[in-house]
């Protein structure tokens, strides 16, 4: 079984990569989306190559059934078409990158060097919905409820930003309506 | 038997992954998508990190994060939409009055 | 020290009614607002008057513990009252001259748009001076101290809308923080070397020291101090030029405030130092010297002014002076018994010029004025005896206190007769400024019908300036009439030296002293006696000489010694001098070095300075903020990136 | 036994569940058209085969050979996936859909479920959650308003319908404490007082399985919520641009998603395959079976039964509803069996 691990871990793993590049590499949105939920899919699959079930249910559910969807409604909602290619930003390039690039060297150094050489074993630590609740709802019960108050707040926020201005009409949302 | 390294690894190539993606991508909602991809990125860490310590509360986090996520997903595309009334574009170059 | 609970209802009771009619009054009626002045200052007087008659001379001190205040380290301070023999005097003129002018202001205010606000003064006014007389230690009594200043400023610009009314007010106020300020050295002085401020640990600590004969120590600092803090609020030379300004305040507060009791403040602080300045004679001095000056200086300013209530500041003055010599001459309680019947009878002068201002519609220039006595017989009557009072003609009180005052300046360890012939010459001129004022109002013919247009006491609103002279109304005139029944009997308490022995508890060695000496010089104090009264009726005759019956005469004096005249009209350019010495250059150096000099250059510019170069240094920086939130992405990946780069270099794996 | 076994055994499972959805698809279909046509007082299909019988037959002869129509402005990538989409995740679902219990085949026991997750619960959810896309992608790719009015439509509805979905469920999840849809059916066997099933509408979750029920027709976008496809106002919603081949597998989507959910009413608050078991015993290998599809079939028919009998929502009245009056009823019916059970 060691190998099948092995072989699962990479081939999910390379789903995610490849979806993680095409998202770079796309230039509609809608198809970044679709990469996005592939990305999303290959993580369930390693959380359960990890034994977090649960956790992997709720990835689907949550990040690919609802976030993911929320994403692409509102591209459809705003008929977002392909990305223009604006030199907005020479900062971005010049600095961002080299400096992505210069951290990523710099986190994978260190992770290699110091990386022993333990290994994860398949459903190593068994995330089961039981433990989890029990935790979530003895450990973590105040973070739990804090959050709850977070989502309550986003909802509202949501409702607010997006409602339409009663009186005057934006020309985006003439077009909607049509 | 996978060693956490390659799991730490795939995290940060998929975290490195989002950040190029919000220094290049122009468009708000693919920016969006790429701060998703950062917290997936994140999230994976703490599975593994979960599995390799055998400490539930690396899941735990993950709910949290993804709680987090959702929040942010729906305020922020409320914002998008929001902008998109006003500005008529998704181009986030465009949409730069935030400035002296 | 007796705990007396009741002694701490006496403050409050006038500051309730304050606050009441502060805070309520505007929304009140005018019957409201006088129900609850005059019910608060009345239960104030009625408790006082009880606390007096419970009074034993075996319990006292009394003492009454409020609240804790300051506790630093070993220094304390209670928010304490205090009951001795002293007090008790205050006291009761306080709350009852008090009472007595608060009926007498419900008739003399009556028609002013801010009734409420005058009240709720006056009875603020009494609650600091409470606070002040029953301070049981020096920090409480300053908080009375600057009380009472304040409800002085309030009240001198009661009608602040008159330019000068408002200026007065402030002028009284600055003139008090400089006495203040030498007052608040001297407590820290006593903070130092004494470690607290109540009265009984410091003078206990005071006591057993021997007198400073030899130069000025620590004691006689501390004396001059409090007598600089006593100059200020009881108008002394130097600083007396507030008090006749301050006549611009109505007349009751006038009466109240600038004649019987603030005004005192300053000879009872002393009088409670006592123990302080008796060690330190050049103090004592230093005291007697001013008193001396002021009483002479003032009064002969009074002979010249035309003002009636200027005359009777500068009276007032002059009396302070009296009293302050007294002290000076360490009879400090002769000071406290002329104290109480001053108050008896300058509040009643007071509050009688306010009739007699009230009778001719606001008109305060004695030469617009004369023949009242037929219109207004109360008023003449009741002036005509607190007149006799001042002048020291027997038996009317002022004679007994000012008569005491005479004798111990003779006869004093700390006595001289310089003293003593000063303040017969002073009580010449009293008698003879007092009986002109009294002439030139109410004798001979009125003069103010034909020219009371141009009179500038027109704030008194709703009076007919125009009418024949009337008597005010009853309200006004009880208190007169009280007043007068006191200016006559008041000097009988100090027969036989008993208001002295009921002191004696308070200023025990002052009464040995004259006890030494009694038997020795009873025949020269009968002499001096005497004398005074002959210069009291010389004084009155003079007067009756140069106004009723040569009435050509004064303009003449007037133009044969005009250099003199002119000075002294002017009140001897004082107030000209202390202009040119201290005002210009002060504001001639505030304009110059401390605005334009520190506040322009230095600290403006410093600010200026810092805010442009952060504008300069911004400009530049700005362009990092672009507004386009890739760019910002990018510095948050550097960003990051040197971070993780430093703290793999510091370590942190 | 051995993996080979285990493997074969699995790939026979997924052509048996296959073959017998799609059938059940195709029938669905015909018994549809049959039962509102009486209803409606006419005769449905009867002209191929005996009753109708072969229509399904016929019309997928139909879909196959019909020219495949491509649209010339669609966006293509998406325009073909999204059928495939749509129709994969409506068939994958039923994977862990058990109908009976294990038989006995050769010494082996062999679960009547293509494979036993003990999640299985939550992955139908997540599968669901999934299918939308497929709608949304159609919708928006079809570079049509009407398909794009469609997929908007589709995809707020069932992202809101998803929530009341899952907390109607929870209240099972509560009483029976386990994700695994064969627990639950085996947490209701047994009678209350011998002779009423202990099944969990009749244990409490009458309210739950109410929701389910509404929540259920709205996702998978039936009458009266089949806003998506409105025919009157959208034309044909999502589907507008597609013919032949990838229309059919957006209608097989669609019925298999209704067998899916008739599935899971059924192992959820029906009992699952319980029921009287009697005589010989290969009768009492298949009665379990039995009465797991007739239940299937007892919902199904309500399906077209209240698809011949009420008329379409308006949108907002969908979402208010969905909105104000299920999720608070679901949550409330979430609180009420909490806390029934800590009791």
């Amino acid at each position: 079984m060691l190998n099948l691990h092995l072989i699962l871990f990479l081939a999910f793993g390379a789903v995610a990569v490849a979806g993680a590049v095409n998202l770079l590499a796309q230039t509609h949105p809608i198809n970044s989306a679709l990469s996005l939920i592939a990305v999303m899919a290959a993580l369930a699959g390693e959380y359960l190559l990890l034994g977090a079930e649960f956790v992997a249910a709720v990835q689907v559910i949550v990040y690919a059934g609802a976030i993911m969807v929320l994403f692409v409604f509102t591209i459809m909602l705003l008929n977002a078409g392909v990305e223009e290619r604006t030199q907005g930003s020479r900062v971005s390039v010049l600095l961002g990158i080299p400096g992505m690039l210069l951290g990523s060297i710099l986190v994978a150094w260190v992770v290699l060097r110091h990386s022993g050489t333990e290994a994860v074993a398949v459903g190593s630590l068994p995330g089961d919905p039981k433990t989890i609740g029990q935790m979530l709802f003895h450990e973590f019960l105040l973070p739990f409820e804090i959050t709850s108050v977070l989502i309550l707040i986003a909802i509202m926020g949501a409702v607010v930003l997006a409602s339409k201005p009663p009186s005057t009409p934006a020309a985006g949302l003439t077009r909607e309506a049509e | 038997m996978v060693p956490l390294s390659y799991y730490l690894v795939l995290s940060g190539f998929l975290f490195a992954c989002g950040v190029t993606g919000f220094l290049i991508k122009r468009n708000i909602i693919t920016i969006f998508m790429s701060i998703e991809l950062m917290l997936n990125g994140v999230n994976l860490s703490f599975v593994a990190f979960a599995a390799q310590w055998h400490a539930l509360a690396g899941q735990i986090f993950v709910f949290f994060v993804m709680v987090v996520a959702a929040a942010e997903a729906a305020v922020g595309l409320a914002i998008i939409i929001a902008v998109y009334r006003t500005r008529e574009t998704l181009n986030i170059d465009q949409v730069n009055l935030l400035k002296l | 020290m007796t705990q007396n609970p009741y002694l701490w209802l006496i403050p409050v009771l006038p500051l309730a009614g304050a606050t009441i009619n502060g805070f309520l009054g505007h929304r009140s009626s005018k019957r409201a607002v006088t129900t609850v002045a005059l019910t608060f200052s009345g239960l104030a007087f009625a408790l006082a008057l009880y606390i007096a008659a419970t009074f034993s001379a075996a319990d006292a001190p009394y003492g009454f513990t409020v609240a804790h205040w300051i506790r630093s380290g070993s220094f304390s301070v209670d928010f304490a009252l205090y009951l001795d023999q002293l007090s008790l005097v205050m006291l009761l003129v306080v709350t009852g001259v008090g009472f007595l002018i608060h009926i007498y202001s419900v008739g003399y205010m009556w028609d002013d748009r801010s009734y409420y606000r005058f009240f709720a003064y006056l009875n603020l006014f009494m609650f600091f001076m409470l606070t002040l007389v029953l301070a049981s230690n020096y920090l409480v009594m300053f908080i009375g101290w600057e009380g009472v200043g304040l409800a002085s400023y309030l009240l001198i610009g009661f009608w602040f809308t008159k330019d000068s009314a408002a200026s007065a007010g402030k002028k009284a106020f600055i003139v008090n923080r400089i006495g203040d300020f030498g007052f608040l050295i001297a407590l820290f002085l006593i903070i130092q070397n004494y470690h607290s401020l109540d009265f009984t640990k410091v003078f206990a600590q005071v006591q057993p020291i021997a007198p400073e004969i030899a130069g000025a120590g620590l004691l006689t600092t501390i004396g001059i101090l409090l007598m600089v803090g006593a100059c200020g609020k009881s108008a002394q030379i130097p600083l007396y030029v507030w008090l006749p300004d301050a006549m611009e305040g109505p007349t009751p507060v006038s009466a109240l405030i600038h004649a019987a009791t603030m005004v005192t403040a300053g000879v009872y602080m002393v009088s409670r130092s006592h123990l302080i300045f008796e060690r330190a004679p050049t103090a004592l001095m230093v005291v007697a010297v001013i008193g001396t000056l002021t009483a002479l200086f003032a009064a002969t300013i009074g002979i010249t002014q035309t003002d009636i209530k200027k005359v009777l500041a500068y009276s007032t003055i002059s009396q302070l002076g009296y009293m302050f010599m007294a002290c000076g001459v360490g009879a400090f309680s002769a000071g406290v018994f002329h104290l109480m019947t001053h108050a008896f009878f300058k509040g009643l002068l007071f509050l009688a010029a306010g009739s007699v201002i009230h009778a001719v519609g606001g008109e305060q220039d004695m030469r617009k004025m004369g023949g009242l006595r037929s219109y207004i017989p109360v008023t003449f009557g009741t002036m005509f005896i607190a007149t006799l009072a001042i002048a020291g003609i027997p038996p009317f009180a002022g004679f007994w206190s000012k008569d005491e005052i005479l004798w111990q300046a003779y006869s004093s360890d700390h006595g001289s007769w310089v003293f003593w012939l000063i303040g017969v010459v002073t009580a010449f001129i009293t008698s003879f400024y007092m009986f002109r004022l009294l002439f030139m109002t109410f004798f001979g013919d009125y003069h103010g019908a034909q020219v009371d247009e141009h009179g500038h006491g027109t704030h008194v609103v709703g009076h007919d300036g125009h009418g024949e002279p009337h008597e005010s109304p009853m309200v006004m005139l009880v208190p007169l009439m009280i007043l007068a029944l006191l200016s006559v009997v008041g000097g009988l308490v100090g027969i036989g030296n008993r208001f002295e022995h009921f002191l004696e508890p308070v200023f025990g060695s002052g009464a040995a002293a004259e006890a030494t000496g009694e038997a020795a010089s009873r025949g020269t104090e009968l002499l001096l006696m005497g004398i005074s009264v002959v210069i009291a009726f010389s004084g009155a005759i003079l007067a009756w000489f140069l106004y009723i019956s040569k009435p050509y005469l004064p303009q003449k004096i007037a133009d044969r010694l005009n250099g003199l005249y002119e000075a002294v009209l002017n009140k001897y350019y004082v107030d000209e001098f202390y202009r040119r010495i201290f005002i210009k250059p002060l504001i001639d150096a505030s304009t110059n070095i401390l605005w334009q000099g520190v506040d322009r250059k230095i600290i403006d510019d410093t600010v200026n300075n810092a805010a442009d170069g952060a504008r300069h240094v911004s400009d530049e920086v700005r362009h990092m903020q672009s507004g386009n939130l890739r760019s910002y992405a990018g510095w948050i990946a550097a960003g990051s990136a040197a971070l993780i780069a430093f703290m793999i270099w510091m370590g942190v794996r | 036994m051995p993996i080979w076994l285990y493997l074969l055994a699995s790939v026979i499972k997924s052509a048996v569940v296959l073959g017998v959805l799609l059938t059940a698809v195709a029938y669905t279909v015909w018994l549809e058209r049959k039962v509102v046509g009486r209803m409606q007082n006419r005769w449905g299909p009867t002209r191929v085969g005996p009753f109708g019988l072969l229509q399904p037959a016929a019309d997928g002869i139909k879909f196959l050979f019909k020219e495949d129509l491509t649209p010339p402005h669609v966006y293509k990538p998406l325009y073909i996936a999204a059928p495939m989409i749509a129709v994969i995740f409506a068939l994958t679902s039923i994977a862990v859909i058990p109908f009976g219990n294990a038989i006995t085949i050769g010494g082996y026991s062999i679960p009547l479920q293509v494979t036993d997750v003990n999640t299985g619960l939550l992955l139908i959810l997540g599968i669901t959650s999934i299918g939308v896309y497929g709608v949304a992608l159609a919708g928006w790719s079809s570079n049509n308003k009407y398909s794009l009015l469609g997929g908007l439509r589709a995809s707020a509805q069932m992202v809101s319908y998803e929530i009341s979905l899952g907390l109607s469920l929870v209240g099972v999840l509560i009483m029976s404490g386990s994700f695994s849809l064969r627990d639950i059916v085996m947490a209701q066997q047994g009678h209350f007082w011998g002779f009423i099933p202990r099944w969990n509408i009749f244990h409490g979750q009458f309210i739950g399985f109410f929701c389910y029920l509404m929540a259920a027709y709205a996702e998978t976008n039936r009458i009266p919520f089949d806003l998506p496809e409105a025919e009157t106002e959208l034309v044909a919603g999502y589907h507008t641009e597609y013919s032949a081949m990838k229309f059919a597998m957006f209608f097989m989507a669609e019925y298999a998603n209704m067998i899916t959910v008739a599935c899971l009413a059924t192992l959820l608050f029906f009992g699952g395959w319980n029921g009287p078991i009697f005589g010989p015993p290969i009768l009492q290998a298949l009665l379990p079976v039995f009465w797991f599809a007739a239940k299937i079939f007892a919902f199904l028919f309500l399906y077209i039964w209240v698809r011949g009998t009420l008329p379409r929502f308006r949108y907002d009245q969908l979402m208010a509803f969905g909105w104000k009056f299920l999720l608070p009823l679901s949550l409330m019916n979430l609180i009420a069996t909490a806390i029934a059970v800590a009791w």
